[in-house]
């Protein structure tokens, strides 16, 4: 098991924003987090990631502990985040931006080709031709690429993915799940936060659906499909 | 309901008796505890209701101190109760007037921007020296007695009368906004500290609630400013309006136990007992109230008022503790 | 002009004369009616105001009403330097006789921490709690305003020393209890223009603290220079503010108006980095005013940076007096915060605070009583000889303080600095010019 | 030169030395700001400090340039003590920036009264060191070395500060990380080791400030107050936690100083509160920020 989590609980000051939640994610998956706004998808990732320190529970990743480890130290183990606000560096040119991703004295895990500055641009062309431009000049689709590539410049083995496809139009959505099926496939896993159902279904090969702060059903694309009750009662209608 | 009335009674008795049981002295420093008390309660109203820092509420202190000085030295006859109000009025006025500023700006801006307004007045106050009489103030008006015409008249030079006025109005005016907390307004005023963006959906409430709040506590900072000048007699820059009368009640709230309504007055009274304490020492003074000040945000972020829950915590703590090894052996 | 010079002088007199009458009775009860003596100042080997110890017993209690912690903690540690000097030396000699007995002198300190609220506070202690006889103090007109008050409140002697209001002492402010020792903006005013009626310099520059202390001190000294150098050109006026920084851009402004003396009521830091930026931009004019007696500051520009300075007081000793030299071996013992070249010589301040408070004793044994009522008696149209043997008269009508006052000129080299230039021939400025006229509105002044 | 334009010149200089100076201290106020979210009351003590340390150091050794070096050295020293021990455990505090707001108003107070105990309540005096004393002619008019030398190490620090912040891979992380710390610490940076050490370069730049401003000023305890609530007005005005902004407005209001003080010096401080509420009310974020 490449990375699992249990009986995480995270407060924000008085609200208990996870309740219990645990889940795993295997050498290779991709994994989704469904359910609608506000159920705590978002601050799952955040608490892995440290972010937001959950009170108790335990997370382990290589079957080591990250739990309330510090971000950094958390990233350093080998987990990358691409926020759901992308989060990218507004003063720092695209260069810049993607160099932050690097963890210097960091080696890369020995199976996996490493991610560099060139490899990056040949997965996300249009960041090249950009390069020397300022982090806030980009446009949305460009920004979700660029934090892509940061991400990948750690060369992490797991990607938090918080809503990529959000405000993006259909044909930049279709370019972000193909290269993020590319990244699953150069050995990265993933575990995603999707809000659209479509994409969420053609990439992931499990899922788990958080009600409010907890886990209310996990189990494949296939197995979800199969509840039409689970789905109506924890998704939004389409 | 039985409780809380004879708690009230008790806690009135007390203070009833306060000014015949001790000196003059001593009454006169109660006095100074109700009015530095209203106005860190004020203050309060912001910083731990609303989650807004200011670093210039001396400007309501101030707007209200010099208003009872001016009217007190002008309108000669006006009764005393009177003056007190308007000037508290005035004060609520100038928070109405800023408001439109006020609500557009959070975190540290909100903080900088009390900071410059509280600073402006007091340059301006320093400037216009034929109405404020500049540094020197204003002083040496005739203070009317507290009368009912008919009925009774109370110099209130005298420190037991002054001393129930004081108390009478910073009690009234605690009271107020304890209510205020309450209303459906004062949930409102909490939601916008814990999330501003989530209150946005409702709409202008968001800006509306804060201007009566800017109101409503700039009424009260300026009513103790009101009784500051009643008791002092007068009315300066230094003394109302310098930036550090804006940290004196940030002081006592963070002492006494940020986001609790009575923490601020509990922080108040221990201020001044710290003040009594080390003005036998009087160069170390605020080298000791800056070192408490730092232990307290470092060690005691809850202030003194969580200081007896934490003690009772480790109490409980150590009874299961030592009940556990009892029933172990 | 002159019919009303001399009635004000024959005012003056009239009440000198009236005091005199009554504070005979008592003085004549204690003794002989005295004066300051320096040579017969104890022997002060060993004296050190960080040590002071309070005598036990019986005393006579005095308060000091300064700023002993914040922003001015500087002018606590001088009121209490000069106010343990006194009593020590009191003490020394076995007290004053008070009550039929010898009582020694205690000092209590009462922290004003410069805000109005502390200062009500720390009096009604002083007065409530401590007892004291006397209070002493303060600097800053508005919180002197409320410690008269309040010494009216409790029927308490008030001595004050520090704040050169004019107004304190007049109209309902006026109390009975106040005796104001310190000149006044009046007489520092008419000083310093009385003093340049004699000399060259025409053109002037005011630049002084923007506050009312700054803006009363600009108008008397025009005031003064309207009456006693018609022709003076006043060639510019500004005010800064208190703590400033940056004295560039008004130093500017000052060297194009041609001026040929700066006048300035400012005190440290304001005074001195006035004085340091100026030398700095090579702007060697003279300044004129009451607080450049700063020491350091004047170490800072060095013997031809303060050379031509024009400083006035109330109270100018000379180095070769005895005070003087008694004040000066005895500093060699004083441990720090009092080891400083602030401290070496009695200079005009700490010699101003320490007559007052001889002065105040002396009334007292006089009176034979620490009782208000009756040292007032004693002490109003008192005349008594100071420091320096000049002649002090308390005005009985708005107890202010007849005096001469001194103006010296700094130069260099002197036998006491060498590290800068210091003051060196005093001019006297006789009292009849520069007294400030009684009030009109008081019924007390008839 | 006609007297006029030397007054224009003498007064341009003027603002340009004392904007220089409010430029050192208000940058390193800036980046801590922008890094860490808090403005730094302390920030005002730390100049003053190191006057008083440069007064230790050039009474102990006879050298301004020593104190020069060492003295902003040892208020970094105690900006990065302040920020390990103190404002990492205040932000732990679950009080949010307030809690260290009201820290550093803390430190600000016991810093004022130590200065007392120790150097005494007196004002101290510090000489223009001799290589840099007298006057210069330009085009006609005569300045003192030394503020243009003020000018000069403002420069010197203003060109290494960019040095580091644009050439260095820790510049890009404290430039990431003024807009963004979360994320930088999410990428795999310490950012503790960073938010402490801009702190101490942001209190070594106040001391440098502080030894700059020595010369010409009276050291006494409440030195740091005026300078330190004009760095506030600059980082606010400016824009929170950009550098571009405060260099502009630390510039504008050195000049709104000292031609102020020329045309119009009744209203001069009214000048500068009411233009930083103004912008304030206008653009919460300041001029160049993005941050509130």
């Amino acid at each position: 098991m490449l990375f699992r989590a249990t009986n995480l609980n995270t407060y924000y000051g008085l609200i208990h924003a996870l309740q219990k939640i645990s889940l795993n994610v295997d050498q290779g998956e991709i994994v989704c987090l469904l359910g609608r706004n506000g159920m705590g998808k978002s601050t799952t990732l955040k608490s892995v990631m440290g972010l937001v320190p959950p009170q108790s529970g335990a997370i382990e990743f290589q079957g080591r502990s990250i739990f309330r480890a510090l971000p950094h130290k958390v990233a350093r183990a080998g987990v990358g985040l691409v926020p759901q606000e992308r989060r990218i560096f507004p003063t720092l040119t695209v260069e810049e931006n993607l160099l932050m991703g690097v963890k210097a004295g960091c080696q890369p895990p020995k199976d996996l080709e490493p991610w560099t500055l060139k490899r990056v641009y040949k997965h996300f062309n249009s960041l090249e031709r950009r390069s020397r431009n300022k982090g806030s000049q980009l446009s949305g689709g460009e920004q979700q690429m660029l934090c892509m590539g940061r991400a990948l410049m750690g060369n992490p083995l797991l990607l938090l993915v918080d809503e990529p496809s959000e405000g993006l139009a259909p044909l930049l959505v279709k370019e972000v799940r193909d290269v993020l099926l590319q990244i699953n496939q150069a050995g990265v896993s993933i575990l995603l936060v999707e809000h659209n159902l479509k994409v969420a279904m053609s990439l992931a090969h499990r899922c788990y659906l958080l009600g409010k702060g907890f886990v209310a059903f996990e189990g494949t694309m296939a197995e979800l499909q199969a509840r039409p009750d689970v789905m109506a009662k924890y998704l939004e209608v389409s | 309901m039985k409780r809380p009335v004879v708690w009230l009674a008790g806690a009135l008795a007390v203070l009833a008796a306060i000014p015949f049981v001790f000196g003059p002295l001593h009454t006169n420093l109660m006095v100074r505890l109700a009015i530095e008390a209203l106005f860190a309660v004020s203050l309060n109203l912001l910083l731990s209701y609303t989650g807004l820092l200011s670093f210039g509420h001396a400007l309501y202190f101030g707007v209200g101190a010099y208003g009872a000085a001016l009217i007190l030295t002008h309108l000669q006859g006006i009764p005393i109760l009177v003056a007190v109000l308007l000037s508290a009025l005035a004060a609520a006025l100038v928070g109405l007037v800023l408001s439109p500023l006020l609500v557009r700006v959070r975190a540290t801006a909100f903080t900088m921007l009390t900071l410059a307004f509280g600073q402006l007045m007091f340059v301006l106050c320093s400037k216009f020296r034929e109405v404020t009489g500049g540094e020197d103030g204003i002083m040496g008006w005739t203070t009317p007695p507290l009368a009912l015409p008919g009925l009774f008249s109370l110099d209130l030079r005298q420190p037991v009368n002054i001393y129930f006025f004081a108390v009478g109005l910073a009690c009234l005016g605690i009271l107020a906004m304890w209510f205020f907390t309450k209303t459906p307004m004062g949930s409102v005023m909490i939601s916008i500290r814990d999330n501003q963006k989530r209150v946005d959906y409702l709409g202008y409430q968001v800006v509306l609630t804060k201007a009566v709040i800017f109101c409503f506590s700039g009424f009260f900072a300026g009513l103790a400013g009101a009784v500051y000048a009643v008791f002092n007699n007068l009315v300066s820059v230094g003394g109302v309006l310098h930036i550090m009368v804006s940290f004196q009640p940030l002081m006592a709230i963070l002492v006494g136990g940020i986001g609790t309504f009575f923490g601020p007055i509990l922080g108040s009274g221990l201020l001044l007992l710290l003040e009594e304490v080390t003005q036998a020492y009087p160069e170390l003074a605020l080298m000791i109230s800056g070192v408490i000040f730092i232990l307290v945000v470092m060690f005691l972020p809850g202030g003194a008022i969580s200081f007896g829950a934490r003690l009772r915590a480790w109490w409980r703590k150590r009874a299961y503790l030592r009940k556990a090894r009892e029933s172990e052996a | 002009m002159r019919v009303l010079q001399r009635t004000i002088w024959w005012g003056v007199a009239a009440t000198v004369l009236l005091g005199v009458t009554l504070g005979t009775g008592p003085a004549q009860a204690a003794g002989a009616a005295r004066g300051f003596n320096a040579s017969a100042v104890a022997d002060m080997t060993g004296f050190d105001p960080a040590k002071f110890e309070n005598p036990s017993g019986d005393v006579v209690k005095i308060g000091v009403l300064a700023p002993f912690s914040g922003d001015a903690a500087s002018v606590g540690q001088i009121y209490w330097a000069t106010g343990t000097w006194v009593a020590s030396d009191i003490n020394r000699r076995g007290g004053i006789t008070v009550d039929g007995k010898k009582k020694k002198i205690a000092l209590i300190k009462g922290d004003t921490m410069g805000k109005p609220a502390n200062t009500k506070q720390a009096v009604e202690k002083l007065c409530l709690q401590d007892k004291v006889d006397v209070l002493w103090g303060t600097a800053g007109s508005h919180l002197t305003a409320i410690i008269q008050a309040e010494a009216d409140k409790y029927k308490k002697l008030h001595l004050n020393s520090g704040s050169l209001s004019d107004t304190l002492m007049e109209g309902k402010a006026f109390t009975p209890y106040t005796f104001q020792h310190i000149w006044t903006t009046h007489s520092v005013g008419a000083t310093l223009a009385k003093f340049f009626a004699t000399r060259q310099e025409r053109k002037f520059y005011i630049l002084n603290q923007d506050y009312v202390f700054g803006h009363e001190l600009a108008e008397s000294f025009k005031a003064g220079l309207k009456k006693y150098v018609p022709d003076a050109q006043i060639v510019g006026e500004d005010f800064h503010p208190l703590f400033n920084k940056d004295f560039a851009p008004y130093l500017t402004k000052v060297k194009a108006s041609g001026a040929e003396m700066i006048f300035t009521g400012d005190w440290i830091p304001d005074s001195s980095n006035l004085l340091k930026q100026s030398r700095q931009m090579g702007i060697n004019l003279p300044v004129a005013g009451i607080f450049l007696d700063d020491i350091n500051g004047l170490i800072a520009v060095g013997p031809e940076g303060s050379k031509g300075l024009v400083f006035a007081s109330e109270l100018l000793i000379n180095f070769q007096d005895g005070i003087q030299h008694k004040w000066h071996e005895a500093w060699k013992t004083w441990a720090a915060p009092y080891n400083t070249p602030l401290y070496e010589w009695l200079g005009s301040t700490t010699g101003a605070y320490a007559e007052s408070l001889y002065w105040l004793l002396d009334a007292m044994e006089r009176a034979g009583s620490a009782d208000a009522e009756k040292v007032i008696k004693v002490w109003e149209g008192d005349e008594w000889t100071g420091l320096i043997g000049q002649k002090l008269t308390m005005r009985a009508c708005d107890h202010r303080v007849v005096r001469d006052t001194y103006v010296t000129e700094f130069v260099s080299p002197n036998k006491w600095y060498k590290d800068c230039a210091f003051m060196d021939k005093i001019t006297t400025i006789p009292a009849e010019f520069v007294t400030l006229p009684q009030p009109k509105d008081s019924s007390r002044c008839k | 030169m006609s007297p006029e334009t030397q007054m224009y010149l003498a007064q341009g200089i003027h603002g340009l030395a004392y904007g220089m100076l409010l430029f050192l201290v208000a940058s390193g106020l800036t980046l801590i700001f922008g890094m860490m979210g808090i403005l730094n009351i302390a920030h005002g003590a730390f100049f003053m400090l190191s006057a008083y340390l440069c007064v230790t150091v050039l009474g102990a050794t006879g050298s301004y340039w020593l104190s020069l070096l060492i003295a902003p050295l040892g208020v970094a020293l105690l900006g990065i003590l302040v920020e390990r021990f103190m404002l990492r455990r205040a932000q732990a505090s679950g009080m949010g920036h307030i809690a260290e707001l009201l820290l550093t108003l803390g430190v600000s107070l016991v810093l004022a009264e130590a200065v007392k105990l120790t150097w005494g309540t007196e004002g101290l005096q510090v000489n223009v060191p001799s290589a840099l004393a007298g006057l210069v002619n330009i085009a006609g008019l005569e300045y003192p070395i030394y503020r243009l030398f003020i000018i000069v190490l403002s420069l010197v620090v203003l060109a290494l500060l960019s040095l580091v912040l644009f050439k260095t891979r820790l510049g890009t992380i404290v430039r990431a990380a003024v807009s963004d710390p979360g994320m930088v610490s999410a990428l795999g940076v310490n950012t503790q080791i960073v938010f402490m050490l801009v702190f101490g370069l942001g209190s070594w730049m106040a001391g440098v400030a502080g030894v700059a401003a020595a010369p010409i000023l009276t050291v006494f305890p409440g030195l740091g107050d005026q300078i330190g609530m004009d760095a506030f007005v600059v980082v606010v005005v400016g824009g929170f936690g950009s550098l571009f902004g405060a260099l502009l407005a630390a510039l504008f209001l050195g000049e709104l100083n000292a031609f102020g003080i020329q045309f119009i010096p009744k209203l001069s401080p009214v000048l500068m509160f009411s233009f930083m509420a103004l912008v304030l009310a206008f653009k919460p974020t300041g001029l160049f920020g993005e941050r509130e």
